[in-house]
């Protein structure tokens, strides 16, 4: 299709973007005022933003055809509005789970919530990309403030060494997705998606081939899938568990985002190389992932872990290179990111100021300390294990329905024998929490509130798992074939 | 004559040389943000060459986001080593192995 | 014939057993003994009313289910009753002996903890005999088969603190499991050819399956008929106690002695006999399967009389005797003489009962003494045992007018005159068996109730003889014992008695020639004067009166003189030697192989934990991977680029 | 259709039973006693209500509940019984009652998580059996291993946690073939129901590849050689009441697989592998009946004879072939699935109760070790009555339920080879072997020692669980007939779907 051939949209589509930017810029200055004299004011204001963000996507940003704005550079379709409606409730979820961690660990600074709604803002970005320039301003947006926010902690070691990494090797691939696109552009003369994968029919010839190389490379970065994966474990593990939670949730749905646009959409034209690319990339995670996770015993470091397995699966969904499988992949990836919310918010639950509960070991014996909570970390377990009744058996079965769809008998094999390994250190938490003895471990904190919201959280878990229709209807809604 | 072939052989080796020093040096941090940023340059000049050689814009457009983004980059890049600095009084590679595993 | 009636014949002691058993403690040991003989008294009573209307009034052969057990891919499996005057038979001989039985173990068990348990098993017992003899099918056959089986095997562990006791209760149900392991071959061989379990079909198959063949291995094609009942013999072998299955018979003496009479003496060890009877028709079709009965037989028939010689417990010895006489049966089987193995199944039933009885007695006299050597002289002590004891052991050794001299000199003319392969063989064993039987009887006889008193002089002031509960009954078995023979003997062997309920081809009819020059009883009896068994008999009599009473050294001597003989003899060939030390031990060691090489090293140890190891190591690996170094993540990342770019470059 | 959807109720109502458990907490641990007793004979009550309606004679599934419940991937919430199933889900509630009740007063550590566990697992075992819909039947199968995991895992022996993990991953290694497999036939069939997945037609490579992931899965629970081992551990750890389930009936969903997906969705790759079934089961038969002779642990051993009885079942099961090549017809092979099926249900009752028994030593004497006991009849009359009984039944007593399975399975190897016929009996005499030598070296004897002095007799409870299920046990034993009714439709037309090729052209 040429651009402009579809009318292009209503302004009113970009709203929540503009009401992003804008609260982001408000709640900074209402930060420099009040904040040092009204301590909870900025988390509130961010929580009222988000809220009134879902409702403003809700009104304007939800789209049922596909709208171009501004010449083409930005795109609203549903889509779009479902990712952003995700990303806000996820964001709105994951804030509301960090604000006693933070308030503990004294990182009071205002500009945390403003870096995430940036943050966010770049998740949005790239949700509606069009344009390779807008994706990788969506991109850097989101890394510049994750950046920040994994170095937050001033006084934190290791977040520091952290930050470095994910700095410099995030720079790095960058670079790459840079190179990339300008192969791309050089050898389309286009910047724009559509057009993009209009002209890029031809067989591969060596151009492409670099172009769609670096770019894959960037992106693998982006979900870190190895070998480019090697920033996930340190950087989950350094940085403030409430940002890791960040980076696990919210911010994979801008890389679902970025892989759709750039690969599925854009280079929708020559899907034999990019598909076989990330084959290759998904089978290695699967096998890093799982392995590595094995040997873990800090649990931030194993769910790093677990993420890159989980990464695998969903490139396995675009690896199908069919649209069941793009669809399989956003509600793998909506499922992983409901649970994932819940475990680390977990840990966020059960560390207390003074203590990271962040080893696998300081789950022992919660089963005694703590029924509820050990009952609601083991649904959450076995459902990122892939054992029904939960949501992540569906999401699995999506991925490996889509798989063998399109003849790939063998990776779906692949993909469920590595899924038994795996599912050995989600059992050990499991194990730890019920078979083993409290000791002197303490009862965690009552946090009601919080509690609340975590058993919200996971009944939601369950009940998807019961009834996974809604979830994958709304999939196969937002990613018409 | 210089044709858009030896403009990209150009880049290629900026490109090159920036990796290269990239995993190289292992002494200081500093180096490897300067290589970052000949690593940025490479594709600037992918993209300048390309649009000339086109003869559009776009190309010419997208560097200058670039520079603007790359100097956001590095702001950021120095203000996290001043924190590491502060953290552990040196800026050296090999001392960042405390994260492993 | 009223099948109420029929039912009522199992039913009775069933509902006895249960009473005794679990309601033991409530009606106590007097109501527990009367419960129980009420039944079996009740229900021998009614088998002589079957018995009588099948005589008297001619009342036609019933065959009928009572309901059906189950219905698989049109089989139809029941539970019925086929009564003809085989079983007509065999249930009175089994109600009656079972009746003195009870009454003997009133007074035999009077101060034992477990009397009311006893009494509950005997009952049981009588009930799954009954089963068995008056099955009209393969599966109730089997069940009655198996339930025997087990029966005794509680009943042999009756005094379970004794170990010995329960290893010949183990021992004895394995023997048998063995030979059940036959038989279910040949019940499903059975069904396999002639699409039914009740015995009339498969009968009137039986011709036709003897002439299909069913290749076993390659190119060796076997008669159907002849596995099938090979396989329901090798059954026969293990209830009947026939080499090598007889290892369990001798060491089962550890049940207490009305045990021994009822179950392994007059009933569950003729088990096999009767079903073979019963199969006539099928075995009648199988010559070769009937050498191989007749072979069998012979063998055990003379070389367990053998082991009776130099045995010293006076049960084991009449056990000895008994597994011998229950070759003469089998060798009857074996030449097609149904008849006349169950016409000697039913003297020796009477005779051998009570010789274990009396033996009972005595052991109960001495106090729970077994060893004939510590006895002696006990005649003048307890007069009715020893005649009584005296009419066994005449019956047993075949002396004329005797009811045990008609079975068996019958059954050896009917060996005689046979022509089957083996016959010949087998005539020779039976004839020396004769003499070898005298001897270890009259042995017995003399060392106990002749000779000078050998017992100390503790038991001889505690002697007493037992009182009339137990006399009864072998003065009740003793009767039979010495005209049971002479009444029946026409009748049933050459009266046709049986009718339809045996078959023998005419080809086969070995009883039938006997019957040309058969001039009545009488004329048996005297004629049988001038023929060997008699003389072999009086001979062993006479060697027992010399070595034993006359020359008590000369035992001695010939001990020394045959040593090598006699170790084998009192090792009973080596039997158990060869089961206990090589059998056993091979399959607790195939056990252990299994288990410790193929369970734990090869599937767990391998497969299971090496993968899981193999995993672990593995893990390790990855975690070496990520060495927390910048430059090294970055180079994987170039490396990773490198490597997809030069891959696809290559393929283009 | 019913008015109430009384499969539903069976399902649901013990989930409820079980969730209620859990709410009353450990602290009010006598109401969650008696809640999940309650819960669990409503439940019968309902089963047999179920087996009142049950109308025998026709292969139809009945009781058929029909809802939507994920359109997207077509698949239903889609319930139903035949003759097959409903035997197995009468066992499953009849099985659980005892397990409460055997649990009552010895069960002291999280007593109302324990009988949630066991409440809910039955409910999801019932759905196992009922489930008509491929996927909803996956989706019991596999949340039914995490109440296991933690029955094995809580409230088991010191090697708990080895045994758990080896008896989740085996069983999940298992399954996820499976699920491939069934997505595999979902993509083909474009449903998820169990009956279109049957008459699927499909070429034998096809056949072959699904045949051997199903067989994964279900040799794995059955459990068949050589991937057995996880279940003597599994046994040896669990808790009474989960070893009791775990032999009762989880076993037996690998028998139920076999007969619901395995034969008839790939009728001519079982054709062409059932060599390798058969032999696996004779193997099964033979080598495992040695190994439990050398065992020194009660559990260990009753659990190799479950493996040794459960080769019976899948030998039964895989007769058909065999027949049909040695007699031309296939007379006899149902004689193998019915002794397959009531081997199935009578080793429920059978395995169940010995597991008790072993319990109810344990109780008193806190080993499993054979050496440990001796002369126990002489201190336990009752006891020892009923453990002679059980172990006869378990070496295949005509009389008693394990001979019925048995004998049909050995009439209908006979048809097939002799030489099947010959291995399947030796089950007689090695059977009898280690069953009665147990019961020779534990219950028979002189007082072994001071502790056994000590032990009590039965307690009243413990004599009504045993008691019931002797009485369950001798008059399967005695009266089969009505199960044999109950199944036989229904076995008939699995025996025309197993014979009719699913080949395409071929047929």
């Amino acid at each position: 299709m040429m651009p402009g051939a579809l009318p292009s949209g209503p302004l009113a589509l970009a709203i929540p973007e503009m009401w992003l930017a804008g609260s982001a810029c408000l709640i900074l200055l209402c930060d420099v005022y009040f904040g040092s004299t009204r301590r909870s004011l900025t988390a509130t204001l961010t929580m009222l933003a988000l809220t009134i963000g879902v409702a403003l996507t809700g009104q304007y940003g939800l789209s049922t055809q596909r709208f171009l704005l501004f010449n083409g550079l930005y795109v609203a379709d549903p889509l779009a509005g479902f990712l952003k409606m995700a990303a806000f409730v996820a964001m709105a979820t994951a804030i509301f789970y960090s604000q006693d961690y933070l308030e503990q660990r004294a990182i009071r600074g205002g500009e945390y919530y403003v870096l995430c709604l940036t943050a966010l803002l770049g998740i949005f970005v790239l949700i509606s990309a069009n344009s390779l320039l807008t994706v990788y301003l969506g991109i850097e947006l989101l890394s510049l403030s994750l950046y920040a926010l994994v170095a937050f902690d001033r006084d934190s070691g290791i977040a520091a060494e952290a930050a470095t990494k994910y700095f410099v090797l995030g720079a790095i691939s960058s670079g790459i997705l840079l190179y990339g696109m300008s192969m791309l552009y050089g050898l389309t003369g286009t910047l724009d998606l559509d057009r993009l994968s209009t002209i890029v029919r031809s067989g591969p010839d060596a151009a492409l081939i670099i172009g769609v190389a670096f770019v894959v490379a960037a992106i693998a970065f982006k979900f870190g899938a190895v070998p480019f994966h090697m920033w996930v474990p340190d950087v989950y593990e350094g940085a403030p568990t409430s940002v890791t939670l960040f980076i696990a949730t919210v911010s994979n749905l801008g890389s679902f985002a970025l892989i759709l646009r750039l690969l599925a959409h854009g280079l929708a034209g020559t899907p034999a190389i990019w598909t076989q690319m990330l084959m290759a990339v998904a089978v290695l995670s699967l096998l890093v992932g799982n392995l590595g996770a094995i040997a873990q015993t800090n649990i931030k470091r194993m769910l790093a872990y677990s993420a890159i397995a989980n990464a695998g699966f969903v490139l396995l969904g675009f690896a199908s290179g069919v649209n069941a499988g793009y669809q399989a992949a956003l509600n793998f990836t909506i499922a992983y990111v409901i649970t994932t919310l819940a475990s680390f918010g977990m840990i966020l639950m059960l560390s207390r100021s003074g203590f990271e509960h962040d080893q696998i070991a300081d789950f022992k014996g919660l089963a005694s300390r703590d029924p509820l909570l050990a009952a609601m970390m083991l649904a959450l377990m076995f459902s990122t294990a892939g054992v029904p009744p939960f949501i992540g058996f569906w999401a699995k079965l999506w991925i490996i329905q889509a798989l063998l769809g399109s003849r790939h008998a063998w990776l779906a094999t692949f993909a469920v024998l590595i899924s038994v390994v795996g599912a050995f250190y989600y059992l050990r938490v499991v194990w730890y929490m019920y078979f083993e003895a409290a000791g002197d471990r303490p009862v965690p904190e009552a946090r009601a509130r919080m509690r609340f919201i975590l058993v919200i959280n996971t009944v939601a878990v369950t009940v998807m798992g019961v009834l996974p229709n809604a979830l994958l209807r709304i999939c196969e809604r937002v990613l018409p074939p | 004559m210089i044709t858009l072939a030896h403009l990209l052989t150009l880049s290629a080796v900026l490109f090159a040389l920036s990796v290269a020093g990239i995993f190289l040096n292992r002494k200081n941090l500093l180096l490897l943000l300067m290589c970052i940023e000949l690593l940025l340059l490479a594709a600037n000049f992918n993209f300048v060459a390309f649009s000339r050689y086109l003869g559009q814009l776009d190309g010419q457009i997208f560097v200058f986001f670039v520079l603007t983004v790359a100097a956001a980059e590095s702001a950021i890049g120095l203000a996290i080593l001043v924190v590491l600095f502060r953290e552990r009084r040196s800026i050296n590679v090999e001392e960042l192995d405390q994260l492993r595993g | 014939m009223n099948q109420t009636l029929l039912l009522a014949i199992p039913m009775l002691p069933l509902i006895a057993a249960l009473i005794a058993g679990l309601a033991g403690k409530a009606i106590g040991r007097a109501g527990a003994a009367a419960v129980t003989i009420g039944a079996v008294g009740a229900s021998c009573v009614l088998s002589c009313v079957v018995l009588k209307q099948m005589l008297v009034d001619q009342v036609p052969n019933y065959d009928g289910t009572v309901y059906t057990w189950l219905v698989s891919d049109g089989v139809r499996m029941q539970v019925g009753f086929l009564t003809d005057r085989l079983s007509a038979l065999m249930m009175v001989v089994v109600t009656f002996v079972s009746l003195c039985v009870h009454v003997y173990t009133i007074g035999y068990m009077e101060d034992d903890p477990g009397y009311q348990r006893f009494f509950a098993y005997i009952s049981l017992f009588t009930f799954s005999m009954l089963m068995l003899v008056m099955a009209n099918n393969f599966m109730q056959l089997f069940f009655g088969w198996e339930a025997v089986g087990v029966v005794s095997y509680l009943l042999i562990g009756f005094w379970y603190t004794r170990p010995t006791a329960i290893f010949a209760g183990l021992k004895a149900f394995l023997v048998n499991r063995v030979g059940d392991f036959g038989f279910v071959l040949g019940i499903a061989g059975v069904l396999y050819y002639t699409g039914s379990m009740d015995y009339q079909p498969a009968f009137a198959a039986a011709p036709e399956i003897a002439t299909k063949s069913m290749i076993l291995w390659h190119g060796h094609a076997w008669s159907a008929l002849t596995v099938i009942c090979i396989c329901l013999f090798i059954g026969a072998m293990g209830k009947s106690a026939q080499i090598p299955l007889h290892v369990w018979l001798p060491d089962s003496m550890e049940g207490p002695t009305p045990i021994s009479a009822l179950i392994h003496a007059a009933t569950m060890v003729t088990a096999g006999i009767f079903m073979v009877a019963r199969m006539s028709p099928l075995f009648e079709y199988s010559p070769t399967a009937l050498s191989f009965v007749l072979v069998i037989g012979a063998t055990t028939a003379l070389f367990m009389g053998f082991l009776g010689i130099v045995n010293n417990d006076i049960k084991r010895v009449i056990a000895y005797s008994t597994l011998s006489q229950l070759g003469y049966m089998t060798v009857a089987l074996g030449v097609s003489g149904y008849s006349v193995a169950i016409f000697h199944l039913m003297t020796h039933a009477f005779f051998k009962a009570l010789l274990f009885l009396a033996a009972g007695a005595v052991i109960i006299a001495m106090h729970h003494e077994q060893d004939m050597r510590k006895m002696g002289g006990l005649r003048h002590r307890m007069p009715v045992t020893y005649w009584t004891a005296l009419i066994g052991a005449l019956a047993l050794i075949g002396t004329p007018f005797f009811s045990g001299f008609y079975s068996k000199d019958a059954l050896i003319d009917a060996v005689h005159a046979s022509h089957r392969y083996g016959a010949g063989y087998a005539y020779w064993c039976v004839l020396l068996g004769v003499f070898v039987t005298a001897l270890y009887t009259f042995r017995m006889i003399f060392m106990t109730f002749h000779g000078p008193e050998r017992f100390d002089h503790h038991t001889s002031e505690h002697f007493h003889d037992v009182g009339w509960d137990m006399k009864a009954p072998l003065v009740a078995l003793a009767i039979p014992s010495l005209i049971i023979g002479y009444l029946t003997v026409e009748p049933i062997l050459f009266g046709g008695y049986f009718g339809s309920a045996i078959k023998v081809l005419q080809e086969h009819d070995v009883v039938g020639e006997l019957k040309a020059e058969w001039l009545g009883p009488m004329a048996f009896a005297l004629h049988s004067v001038l023929s060997a068994p008699a003389w072999l008999a009086a001979l062993g009599v006479f060697t027992a009166w010399w070595c034993v009473l006359k020359r008590p050294q000369v035992g001695e001597a010939l001990r020394e003189r045959f040593s090598g003989l006699y170790r084998v003899l009192i090792n009973k060939y080596y039997f158990d030697w060869f089961n206990e030390n090589v059998l056993v031990p091979l399959a607790l060691a195939l056990g252990i192989l299994l288990w410790r090489g193929g369970d734990q090293t090869l599937i767990d140890g391998a497969m299971v934990n090496g993968s899981a190891h193999a995993v672990d190591r593995l893990a390790g690996a990855t975690r070496l991977l990520q060495s927390g170094f910048l430059y090294s993540y970055a180079f994987w990342m170039i490396i990773g680029l490198a490597v997809s770019l030069g891959w696809f470059l290559m393929h283009i | 259709m019913h008015q109430i959807g009384w499969l539903s109720v069976v399902i649901w109502l013990p989930v409820a039973g079980g969730l209620t458990t859990l709410a009353f907490g450990d602290e009010r641990a006598r109401q969650a006693r008696w809640a999940a007793l309650v819960t669990s004979l409503l439940a019968l009550a309902a089963c047999v209500r179920l087996y009142a309606e049950f109308a025998n004679g026709t292969a139809q599934f009945q009781f058929v509940e029909r809802v939507s419940w994920i359109p997207a991937l077509h698949s239903q919430y889609y319930l139903g019984v035949d003759g097959i199933s409903l035997p197995l889900i009468l066992l499953t509630a009849f099985m659980t009652v005892p397990v409460v009740i055997a649990g009552w007063s010895v069960v002291d550590k999280r007593p109302a998580q324990y009988y949630a566990a066991f409440l809910i697992m039955e409910g999801l075992m019932i759905g196992v059996f009922s489930a008509m819909d491929s996927l909803l039947f996956y989706f019991f199968w596999e949340a039914m291993l995490i109440p296991m995991f933690l029955i094995i895992g809580v409230w088991g022996g010191p090697r708990r946690v080895y045994a758990t993990l080896k008896f989740f991953l085996y069983t999940f290694l298992g399954s996820v073939l499976m699920l491939v497999a069934l997505i595999y036939l979902y993509l083909k069939a474009g449903d998820y129901s169990i009956a279109a997945m049957q008459q699927l037609p499909l070429t034998l490579a096809q056949q072959r590849w699904i045949f051997l992931a199903f067989l994964l899965a279900f040799a794995v629970k059955v459990p068949m050689w050589p991937v057995h081992t996880w279940l003597p551990d599994a046994h040896v750890e669990a808790p009474t009441g989960g070893s009791v389930i775990l032999a009762a009936i989880m076993l037996k969903m690998g028998g139920y697989g076999l007969l619901r997906f395995s034969l008839p969705m790939t009728p001519d790759a079982s054709h062409q592998l059932d060599w390798l079934i058969v032999s696996l089961s004779l193997i099964a038969i033979v080598y495992i009946a040695f190994v439990a002779l050398v065992q020194q642990d009660m559990k260990k051993l009753i659990a190799y004879s479950s493996i040794a009885h459960m080769g019976f079942v899948t030998l039964g099961a895989f007769l058909v072939f065999y027949i049909v090549a040695a007699t031309g017809s296939a007379k006899g092979a149902i004689n193998g699935l019915d002794g397959a099926v009531v081997q199935m249900i009578s080793h429920g009752l059978i395995s169940g109760a010995l597991f008790l028994c072993v319990g109810v030593m344990y109780d008193r004497l806190h080993t499993r070790d054979i050496n440990a006991y001796g002369g126990v009849v002489n201190v336990m009359p009752k006891f020892g009555a009923l453990m002679v009984l059980f172990a006869l039944a378990n070496s295949g007593l005509p009389g008693t339920s394990g001979f019925v399975g048995e004998f049909l399975v050995i009439l209908a190897s006979f048809k097939a080879s002799f030489w099947f016929a010959l291995l399947a009996a030796s089950i007689l005499v090695v059977g009898a072997g280690y069953n009665l030598w147990l019961v020779k070296r534990v219950i028979f004897g002189p007082v072994a020692n001071a502790q056994v002095a000590k032990m009590q007799d039965l307690n009243a409870r413990e004599f009504l669980v045993l008691g019931v299920l002797a009485a369950a046990v001798l008059l399967l034993g005695v009266w089969p007939a009505p199960l044999l009714n109950m199944m036989e439709a229904s076995v008939q037309h699995l025996l025309q779907q197993i014979l009719t090729s699913k080949i395409p052209g071929a047929a």
